[in-house]
């Protein structure tokens, strides 16, 4: 079991021409995972790697193909359309990579999914993965196992970090979410929280949070009204000073609101497993579930 | 990016907002004559206005009111090229090189008005309040009840029935109410257009026959945006900023100075915020923020190298990469080119980890550069803070 | 019973202080109508004939007096704008009598409307009657009397002489709508035939369109597929030009489409009643009902 | 309310849409100099277009393309004070005022484009065909699969995914997509800001070098917006409204000019489209639509009544008041004045029901003037119809 995608997943990439896109298109199809189709205006009718058709738009795609996530590469200018598109073809997932797109784009593609009724993951995210089965990011597949704990995340690389310590201390994952760093996005740690406690094979959760936004506190008032499974929680920026954008322009201390030491508040509060350090995810992580 | 008074100003009025007359003054002179005209054309006083991104620029001395030309030309003389101290700038100040001359308004009542993001409901926020002029983050401590809010959502963006909503539990009525109003639709479609992360007028100004005047406007511009708007970005001034965050920023990398002794260099922001934690974890200070991204060029990592070396206090430098779709030994490669460009006087604690960590590694390891490799980011940030305080043969 | 207005339906007035608000709040009250509150922006705090409370805005009314009916008689520049607040206060049906709303300004109405899901009636419309129990419009109280038949109708004079025949052939009427003569209305035929058919009470409908659009088509579709109560339907504008506006905003045959003749056949297909003449409509009534 | 092709292609010029040069001409001098600019600036060809609103110019001799100055003047002179029919004129055709001399376009493919109001779907719909240059009710019943569809959605508009969509859908690729697409885009803003109904743009032209632009272009303005748009306002052009029709706006009155002999005047649109049904189904014909709305004051009764009896081949009036909140007798009383300062030489049947009906039809049967009354809609009918045919007294 996972959430959001699996080894039925029929993906199509938007800005598969690219060389963000091709790439890591490439590195999808590597692990397994099942691109049926390509998007770029333009180039509708060519093959991409021989195999992988392209179309001049989603709805073509979605109905040639039967894709239902689409994975997209287009850049910042024209991204937030390129999700609206995906979303009016119906796809029920769209996982949006681009970083850099302005926030009032993303005020109006949330609204626009949601009306729709298409779930968005981003933007500026690695995207999503089921170990063993299927990824649709950026993230580098090898560190990922399949396994029983989900991970949620608003960063890149500092998940691979705790995923990779959970693959170490030899705990899987079922499906590991980079929810993005961005004010705005599709998904929240919440959106995430509730749909593993629907899923079976996960025991447990991991939630890396930073600096920024409110999303760690609403995650922790739903974790507090008896949450099924044990949270394991990190926040990052405990010594990230306020007013400053720490690289994602949803990280910023403003208005004194939104430091880590709130949210690990919160979230200790709700009866999560917060730990100091970034270390000490996976330890805790086995000390919580037991190996 | 944060736009000045006089900027935002400007702005305003030309959507049709009233805004007091002003001129702009870089000399005492200018200063003289642009409050010259003013009185001649009526003014009773003028204010002199110190033009800095900062907010509470009263409070720090940075607004005084003349009534003469010289008067105001001496108040400019003052604050042109002063350090103006302000509770949202260090103890330092920040330097004043322009001065906003501007006609004194009649004043019957001073409201708050702002839109900015509100993150948690995904969609912007009009904030407004009665007791104008005063900081709302302090309004909204001591007198919340005396905030109102409505949010512009998704397609519809702020309706009139909203704004006029907003004027009435403010306890305005009349003239006023519709002029508020009024005010604030316009100030929704600024924020809009100019894709603002910041819009506001504080404070927004009843004068004694219920006109609205914006006496004092603030902009902030979403940087992501600026790309579709050429006419704001030449407005950026660039004399507030951190010099090395700027020059960062041109590398496309991102900087944040700090006050500790560990200079730092990670890839992704996350994982960089997180290196600096285990830092402090470990007992020592981070003296900076600073994420290289996703590709880690070798011109990159240099240019990582020279930035951070230009932190005063930096003892000690912890690399740490995690690599995923980029791969350590090539990172590895990357740092070894840079040090042949950039003189590093200081211990390197190095920890790859992730694609091809154990090449980067003995990439290092081979080379002539004397690294302290560590394995795990828990000992890596010990051995970085081991070797800040001068412990690192210990 | 009865569809969307009844004995316990509590009517807010927009711009209850201009002439015709002012008036026509008066005839309904005068027909039993509860009229709950007002709004005109600047007159908060003042009572309608000494008893009405007003307040500046619909959110206040609705919260001080539990208003969920909202009859709207603001100008038109105005209108689109208060059917919104209407909507964003949570009243379960808007009214909107106005005539002459742009038309671009009902399309985002409408949407907003669905959005939040409250129900609008018109515009350009007479509004709703529930004989016997409760007035929310403009159409003359006395021709109409409780009974059996709803009654749908773009028009308003042509409503009170179809309701006028049903009366005196002694058929009284469940509840009457005028949905309005504007191009873009927030409830078509459609939507009350299926309001009617879940009505107890409800034993035949009396269905009045006229030419321009294909509301009545749709209507027809509708009735073909099973409708349980039989629908008696007049068509007005048979003997109408193309190309001309008639009177009303929506009445107008263009590009050919939106005939008479072609709605009557429609309709006649669908299983309907339909009568060639206005001055028939009761006696068919009559004729399928049975006294 | 329409507009002309050249005032319809001086707002899309305004939004950025491609658009030949071009002049109006009233004369053919001014057809000459006009011409002889275009010809100047490299036209190798210019087309002379009768400014009418009706469509299918070309059908008509409304469009002739001339190769020199003094061509392009006698094709003016021609059609300036002609009547031009058109497929969409009256056999009598309408009078050609003004013309515009405008530069020939490299065509090397064209296209349809328009955005109207989808009324089952109760939004705007942009409805595009690759077969450009012609009716698009004429595509639709014979290549309908040529005719492609996107929808401006409540709060969302026309985005752009869905103009580069229809544009591959249409067949295009490259450059001309592109142009294509961004073309839909102004289209539909234009289309949104004026308070259009139509906006269309047929041909809309590719060019030899995949350029794009717009060879013909129409609005029509929805006249219930006109309040917001006074610089619309001033481009109308009444001479080719009926001036009955204009003669009753300016009076509130609803009034559309019919073929037959029974005059009508009713309250209410619905009412008074059933009542000239009922005339028909009695065997005659209605002269007239004539709405005489809500208020039906004396003044508007008395107007009503002159506009009526304008209608030449009248033999006889039926006025069908449903008394609502308005009150019979106060409607008789006003159809009594009005009589007094209009003459009405036909027998007129008056039928009036709903509010005070009876003591209004006493107030008529007490009046000099002698009415035919009638109590319900048929008979009213059955009368006026035997009255229109001179059997009043049968």
């Amino acid at each position: 079991m996972s959430i959001f995608v699996d080894s039925d997943s029929r993906i199509v990439v938007q800005g598969i021409t690219g060389s963000e896109g091709a790439f890591h298109t490439q590195q999808c199809r590597e692990y397994g995972t099942n691109v049926v189709a390509g998007v770029t205006p333009g180039k509708g009718g060519l093959l991409f790697q021989d195999e992988v058709p392209i179309f001049n738009t989603v709805i073509e795609a979605v109905e040639a193909t039967g894709a239902d996530v689409s994975m997209i590469f287009v850049p910042p200018p024209f991204a937030a359309d390129a999700v609206m598109e995906a979303a009016d073809a119906g796809v029920r997932l769209a996982i949006c990579i681009t970083e850099g797109i302005p926030t009032l784009d993303m005020v109006d593609v949330v609204g626009y999914c949601n009306a729709r009724g298409t779930r968005l993951i981003g933007p500026n995210c690695p995207g999503v993965i089921t170990p063993g089965q299927c990824k649709v990011g950026i993230m580098p597949g090898f560190v990922h196992k399949e396994g029983r704990v989900g991970v949620i995340s608003r960063s890149g690389t500092l998940t691979y970090e705790a995923v990779d310590q959970l693959t170490r201390v030899g705990l899987g994952q079922t499906t590991c979410i980079g929810i993005g760093g961005d004010p705005v996005i599709g998904t929240t740690h919440r959106d995430c929280l509730e749909r593993f406690a629907e899923d079976e094979k996960t025991e447990a959760v991991v939630m890396i949070g930073e600096i920024g936004g409110s999303g760690e506190e609403e995650a922790a008032a739903y974790i507090a009204d008896d949450y099924p499974l044990p949270v394991i929680a990190f926040i990052a920026g405990q010594t990230a000073p306020p007013g400053k954008r720490m690289g994602h322009a949803g990280a910023i201390i403003a208005g004194g609101k939104g430091t880590a030491a709130e949210k690990m508040k919160a979230l200790r509060e709700a009866g999560a497993h917060v730990v100091e350090s970034p270390s000490e995810i996976g330890a805790k992580a086995l000390e919580v579930l037991g190996p | 990016m944060k736009l000045h008074e006089y900027q935002s100003k400007a702005l305003l009025r030309d959507r049709g907002v009233a805004v007091p007359e002003g001129h702009v003054a870089t000399t005492a002179e200018e200063a003289r004559s642009g409050a010259a005209k003013l009185f001649d054309a009526g003014s009773a006083r003028v204010a002199v206005k110190a033009q800095v991104h900062a907010g509470g620029r009263g409070k720090g001395g940075g607004i005084k009111l003349a009534s003469s030309a010289d008067e105001a030309a001496q108040f400019a003389a003052a604050m042109l090229g002063s350090q103006l101290v302000t509770p949202q700038t260090g103890p330092e100040g920040v330097a004043v090189n322009q001065v906003y001359i501007e006609a004194g308004a009649d004043i019957a009542n001073e409201l708050y008005v702002a839109l900015t993001l509100d993150r948690g409901r995904g969609c912007p926020v009009v904030i407004a309040s009665a007791e104008g002029g005063m900081d709302i983050e302090e309004v909204a401590d001591t007198n919340p009840d005396a905030i109102v809010r409505e949010h512009c959502e998704p397609g519809w963006g702020l309706r009139s029935f909203q704004a006029t909503r907003l004027a009435y539990r403010l306890g305005l009525t009349g003239k006023a109410a519709r002029g508020v109003a009024a005010t604030m639709m316009k100030l929704s479609h600024a924020y809009r257009d100019l894709d603002a992360s910041l819009a506001e007028i504080n404070p927004l100004v009843i004068t004694g026959d219920d006109g609205v005047i914006a006496l004092d406007a603030k902009f902030d511009i979403d940087d992501n945006a600026l790309y579709r708007h050429p006419e704001l970005t030449a407005l950026r001034d660039t004399s507030e900023e951190e010099p090395l965050e700027m020059e960062a920023a041109e590398h496309s990398l991102s900087y944040v100075a700090l006050d500790g002794t560990v200079g730092c260099m990670v890839n992704g922001a996350g994982l960089a915020m997180g290196t600096m934690d285990e830092i402090s974890n470990a007992g020592g200070f981070p003296a900076n923020f600073l994420d290289v991204g996703g590709g880690a060029s070798v011109e990159r990592v240099a240019s990582a190298f020279r930035i951070l070396m230009k932190g005063e206090r930096v003892s000690a430098v912890l690399i740490n990469i995690f690599g995923g779709i980029v791969r350590c030994d090539r990172v590895a490669k990357g740092v070894i080119e840079a040090l042949n460009t950039v003189a590093v006087d200081v211990p390197i604690v190095v920890r790859l980890q992730g694609t091809n960590a154990k090449e980067g590694r003995e990439i290092l390891r081979g080379s002539d550069v004397e690294f302290i490799v560590a394995e795990t980011l828990h000992e890596a940030a010990e051995k970085a803070v081991a070797a800040a305080s001068g412990q690192a043969e210990a």
